[in-house]
């Protein structure tokens, strides 16, 4: 997401951005008011069409002032996505944050839906938690970047157990290890397959006819030809 | 006493011939009980069933048995090779030893053993030995549980099938199951003995194996458990020896409980006669327990085991000793009928109060629609809902 | 006189290989128990038999052509599948459905629902002992409304009918009565289980009390669907973040109290009546006009976004996580399937059960392993 | 026991109720008429020949990659008998790897493919799997000879 955007950004000049927000400001006056730290107001402007989307910043400024509380000097990036705030943390704070967001009870995001990797090529790998909350029924997604040489995240799975088996999902298909996970094991690879990661980018689709078809052994597969 | 219909004059002789009318008995039987197992289980399933090899699919089973006996003999590397041979035999020999002493008609039977109930209890007993040996032979992990299970299952449905046999032979007076069916050519030993005839059927579903009693061959635990490694011949003959015995036991019961080839014709009914009736009750006896086998699910192994020595074993001893009560003073039968009876509804009452029969309710949340067009449509259509 | 201790037997426990070869695994999966006689000690899921790796396939063609992948996830439930990847697309895309796409796709959905529930149904009477005759009440009914997909979509189980912006043909022109024709049908099949199975004192000692989990377990466990339902949290996506059209129902979404297999069997049940409610309302309302949308792009290219999607599948949440750098190929396309999150807390769960239990359990979470695996 | 015997009832009753199966090899059902089995090419009977041209958009479109399609010039547009300047020279379907999403024919500008709708397209049992591929001349015949009515939607 923040490659998409910087894109846009660039395209886009100062003097755009300061007439988006005013009306994303006139929607809500309130969180203009509560957006402390720097970093949550940065993007929020960057709602660029009409369709109706879920207020920018509403979950994002929570999440925000609740770990402004109880984490002071996390840095938080938050941004309105296409259909989710995004909240970018750093990577070595995610458990933390985590554990806020679970825990506090103006956020209450007790329900794990996802938690994806994503391969971005040269900026490395992304973990994605799409948080909600059953009670306040408000969802949020949470981004962390990990290097692509030094693929290590804590693992969530204190917080939710959910999280237990998409982290090694993510680890088969990523190679991204996850810190003091209680059974990191191969998932849905093979046991043994711990070197070679699927969904990374730099891993192509072998061309289906180098596997099957044209090349098939003449014997072997019973068929008509060979009895 | 030794009665035969074609006396031939040699007992040796004679004994072979009946033997031998017997084991093709048992193998028609056999095949013409899967295939009544398979369209009644059809038509419960609201499917056709076998209709391709003969006229209604009846000579399927047959088919089925011929490719049983073509198919190779298969037995895994590790398996005990001699337990595993045998076991088959250990489970089939019983069963069919316990055919012997069954009488059909009057006077036909291989052998009218005196003690004729007790042969066949103690001998049909004894399958569980085959199991046993099958399940540790196999070397499977699958076959040991379903094995163990047989065993356990086994040896505790033995013990209330006993003892409400006894009840019947103490009120027969007489282990000969041809005196029996004497005994009750008036008024069948089932109206006298609701709560042992009850038992009868649990008991004997349960030896037999059949749902909701299956745990031993459970398809979706153990995967047939015992039998899970036997191919081919050795495969069929356990199956031969399960519907063997529910014939045994479809017999046992009518002739045991419903009075044979007697009630109600009384003694005088002609051979023919006495073949239908015989056959029509162990013919309900069978429809009944394949009905049974597709209607019920299957119960878990403790809440079997608990059942037969918490409620089935204490019943049919209070069978017994109402039967006790009225030999020994004398009561009128109708006494026996009563107490019975109510002994009959207070199995049920247990089988009512040991399980969590209360209805649960769902919390109903409603989602309702905010759309103008949607009020109209909706009215009806949850009220019809 | 002998020690007590010596009295004692020496037991060991075995480790039994559930699996991928069972018939009640309901596809490839691989359980290893070890058990303590017949009392479950520990549970090791194997998972992955059936992984075809449809998120990296998904990657490498364009928006259309994957939507024949989710079919193959969950198998049981296709239409809700097509349709949470659909609305991704269309959330990425900005396109608006038409009504009547919307209402086609309710109804369908619903009823694809009614088969998937009809299957856990008939499968659960397997599962608990039944010698096929659960199933077969439950297929009977399935093949009916199937009968309906095939003249609808043309195939009975991989419809691949939902398009981004709408779908791929219109229905024909008998479709409002050949579905009013099939209800009552459904509820009689759906009255014949509920006969067979739900006041059976044997269903009862075998489902009553077994595999229960506490809310705080199920969400924590990130449960979804009827499972969530029946441990009593009042969640449902249909209700609670309404998607698509559902907002226009009248409907109820049932809860039970104890989160056991008997309140997941009974919800299931009364989900599947409720479906019914919401066909018989969209048929009602059915409008005529167009299925696809008036500016339809012959080539679909997203823009440089992400979107998360979630539609209430008949198993739980099915989500579809859609990232896009430009171009007409998905970068990066995960599914949250919800047998895959149902079934990690299966340890949870079975631990502590009987071996039969342990199957019903199984059972009872209703995992589709083309869902789990994917 | 109450619901035993309700479990007994219900099965009992559909006993009696007819049975809904039918054998299957010896009757067979009518399939709808947009029923998809597996792809084949549609055959102009005006000009006698195939309505396709070759031009790639199936097998580029195939999510399965099942297509392999060659095109010539029309022998016949030269004679000014066809419009089309293009034609089909080769095309190979894979029916063992297509899985029959439609996309071939939602994609497809000439009409000239359709999804098989009878029967004769669900059974294809084979022994050898290189006998489902299938070749240009095989994916013609069934609408060459009649045997089908082809649903093309849209």
């Amino acid at each position: 997401m923040p490659d998409e955007d910087s894109e846009k950004d660039a395209g886009a000049s100062a003097g755009d951005q300061k007439e988006e927000e005013t009306p994303a400001a006139a929607e809500q006056p309130e969180d203009s008011k509560v957006e402390q730290p720097p970093a949550a107001e940065q993007k929020a402007e960057e709602e660029e069409d009409a369709r109706p989307r879920p207020p920018a910043g509403g979950i994002a400024d929570l999440l925000a002032a609740a770990v402004a509380e109880a984490l002071p000097g996390v840095k938080l990036e938050a941004y309105q996505g296409m259909t989710d705030v995004i909240v970018e943390v750093e990577r070595d704070d995610i458990l933390k944050v985590m554990s806020v967001a679970k825990d506090d009870p103006r956020l209450a995001l007790n329900f794990l839906r996802c938690l994806s990797g994503v391969d971005q090529e040269e900026d490395g790998f992304e973990v994605i938690y799409h948080l909600m909350s059953l009670e306040k029924k408000h969802d949020v997604v949470i981004k962390t970047n990990v290097a692509r040489d030094d693929a290590h995240v804590a693992s969530v799975a204190s917080v939710w157990k959910a999280a237990n088996w998409h982290e090694r999902e993510a680890r088969d298909m990523f190679g991204i290890t996850f810190d003091d996970h209680p059974h990191l094991v191969p998932l849905l690879l093979p046991e043994d397959m711990t070197d070679h990661f699927p969904l990374r980018k730099d891993n192509p689709l072998a061309e289906i006819e180098e596997w099957q078809g044209d090349e098939l052994p003449e014997e072997g597969f019973g068929g008509s030809k060979t009895r | 006493m030794l009665a035969l219909t074609y006396d031939v004059g040699n007992i040796w002789l004679d004994s072979l011939l009946g033997v031998l009318a017997l084991v093709a008995l048992m193998t028609v039987s056999a095949l013409m009980l899967i295939w009544l197992e398979r369209k009644i289980s059809a038509r419960i399933q609201m499917r056709l069933g076998p209709m391709r090899v003969g006229p209604y699919g009846l000579l399927q089973t047959a088919a089925d048995a011929l490719k049983l006996i073509g198919k190779e003999d298969l037995r895994p590397k590790t398996a005990n090779r001699w337990v595993f041979e045998l076991a088959p035999f250990a489970v089939f020999v019983p069963t069919f030893a316990a055919l012997v002493t069954i009488p059909f008609t009057r006077d036909w039977a291989i052998a009218f053993l005196d003690l004729g109930l007790f042969y066949v209890v103690a001998v049909t007993g004894l399958a569980f030995v085959g199991f046993l040996m099958a399940g540790w032979a196999s070397d499977n992990k699958y076959a040991l549980l379903g094995g163990m299970r047989a065993a356990a299952q086994l040896i505790s449905y033995e013990v209330p099938m006993v003892v409400t046999l006894v009840a019947v032979a103490m009120v027969a007076g007489s282990l000969n199951l041809s005196e029996i069916v004497l005994f009750q050519n008036r008024i069948p030993l089932f109206v006298w003995q609701p709560l042992g005839f009850f038992i009868f059927i649990v008991a004997a579903l349960a030896e037999l194996e059949r749902q909701p009693f299956d745990i031993p061959t459970a398809e979706s635990e153990v995967v047939g458990g015992p039998f899970i490694e036997y191919s081919g011949i050795r495969w069929s003959m356990f199956f031969l020896a399960s519907y063997t015995s529910l014939l045994i036991y479809s017999l046992l019961g009518s002739i045991v409980f419903l009075g044979g080839w007697e009630w109600p014709l009384g003694t005088e009914a002609g051979l023919w006669l006495q073949i239908l009736l015989i056959l029509v009750k162990t013919s309900l006896f069978i429809a009944f327990f394949m009905w049974v086998r597709f209607a019920l699910v299957r119960l878990r192994i403790d809440q079997l085991m608990s059942y037969c020595w918490k409620v089935l074993i204490p019943l049919a001893f209070l069978q017994v000793f109402l039967n006790g009560l009225v030999l020994v003073y004398g009561w009128p039968d109708g006494f026996l009928l009563l107490t019975s009876g109510a002994g009959l509804a207070l199995a049920m009452y247990i089988i009512y109060r040991a399980v969590d029969t209360e209805p649960r309710e769902l919390r109903m949340v409603p989602a309702r629609g905010g759309g103008s067009s949607a009020q109209a449509a909706t009215v009806d259509a949850t009220g019809s809902g | 006189m002998v020690q007590e201790h010596e009295l004692e037997p020496e037991t060991v426990d075995i480790g039994v290989n559930m699996g991928p070869q069972h018939p009640s695994t309901h596809g490839v999966f691989r359980m290893v128990l070890t058990i303590d006689g017949e009392r479950v000690v520990d549970v090791e899921p194997h998972i992955g038999y059936m992984h075809r790796g449809a998120e990296k396939l998904s990657e490498s063609m364009d928006y259309r052509a994957a939507i024949g992948f989710q079919d193959r996830t969950d198998y049981l439930a296709q239409f809700m599948n097509e349709q949470a990847y659909c609305m991704a697309v269309e959330e990425l895309l900005e396109l608006e459905v038409p009504e009547r796409s919307e209402y086609i796709r309710v109804i369908l959905c619903e009823l694809n629902r009614v088969t998937s529930h009809l299957m856990f149904l008939g499968a659960f009477g397997i599962d608990l002992g039944y010698f096929g005759t659960s199933f077969t009440y439950g297929f009977r009914e399935r093949e009916r409304i199937q009968d309906i997909f095939e003249e609808v979509t043309g195939d009975r189980l991989m419809y691949a009918y939902f398009r981004p912006g709408g779908l791929a043909w219109d229905v024909p022109d008998n479709f409002v009565q050949m579905v009013r024709d099939v209800l009552p049908h459904t509820r009689q099949g759906l009255k014949d289980l509920d006969l067979l199975m739900t006041q059976n004192e044997i269903v009862a000692v075998r489902t009553k009390g077994i595999g229960a989990m506490s809310a705080e377990e199920s969400i924590n466990w990130g449960l979804s669907g009827p499972l969530l339902r029946a441990a009593g949290v009042d969640w449902d996506l249909r209700k609670d973040k309404p998607y698509s059209i559902y907002d226009r129902f009248d409907y109820d979404i049932p809860l039970g109290s104890h989160g056991d297999l008997f309140d997941r069997f009974l919800v299931r049940l009364e989900e599947a009546r409720q479906s019914l409610c919401i066909v018989e309302q969209a048929l009602d309302q059915l409008p005529d006009g167009p299925i696809m949308p008036e500016k339809m792009p012959r080539r679909l290219r997203g823009p440089e976004a992400e979107v998360y999607t979630a539609v209430e599948g008949a198993r739980g949440e099915y989500g579809v996580y859609l990232v896009s750098k430009g171009g007409d190929k998905p970068y990066r396309l995960k599914m949250r399937s919800p047998s895959f999150c149902n079934l990690s807390a299966l340890r949870d769960m079975t631990v502590g059960s009987y071996v039969a239990d342990a199957v019903a359990i199984l059972g009872s979470i209703d995992i589709v392993l083309g869902c789990v695996d994917r | 026991m109450i619901g035993i015997f309700k479990s007994m009832y219900i099965t009992f009753a559909t006993m009696l109720r007819t049975p809904v199966t039918i054998e299957y090899p010896a009757k067979h059902r009518d399939v709808p008429q947009r029923d998809r089995a597996f792809p084949i090419l549609l055959w102009d009977k005006e000009v006698d020949e195939p309505f396709c041209t070759g031009c790639h958009a199936c097998e580029r479109a195939c999510p399965v990659e099942c297509m392999t399609v060659t095109m010539k010039d029309n022998p016949l547009h030269a004679d000014e008998k066809s419009t089309r300047r293009k034609i089909v020279d080769e095309f190979w379907i894979d029916y063992g790897r297509c899985m029959r999403c439609n996309i071939c024919v939602e994609v497809c500008n000439f009409e000239a493919i359709a999804m098989n709708n009878t029967w004769a397209g669900h059974e294809l049992s084979k022994f050898d799997r290189n006998d489902l591929v299938l070749d240009l001349q095989q994916l013609l015949s069934q609408h060459k000879q009649d045997k089908i009515d082809a649903w093309v939607a849209e």
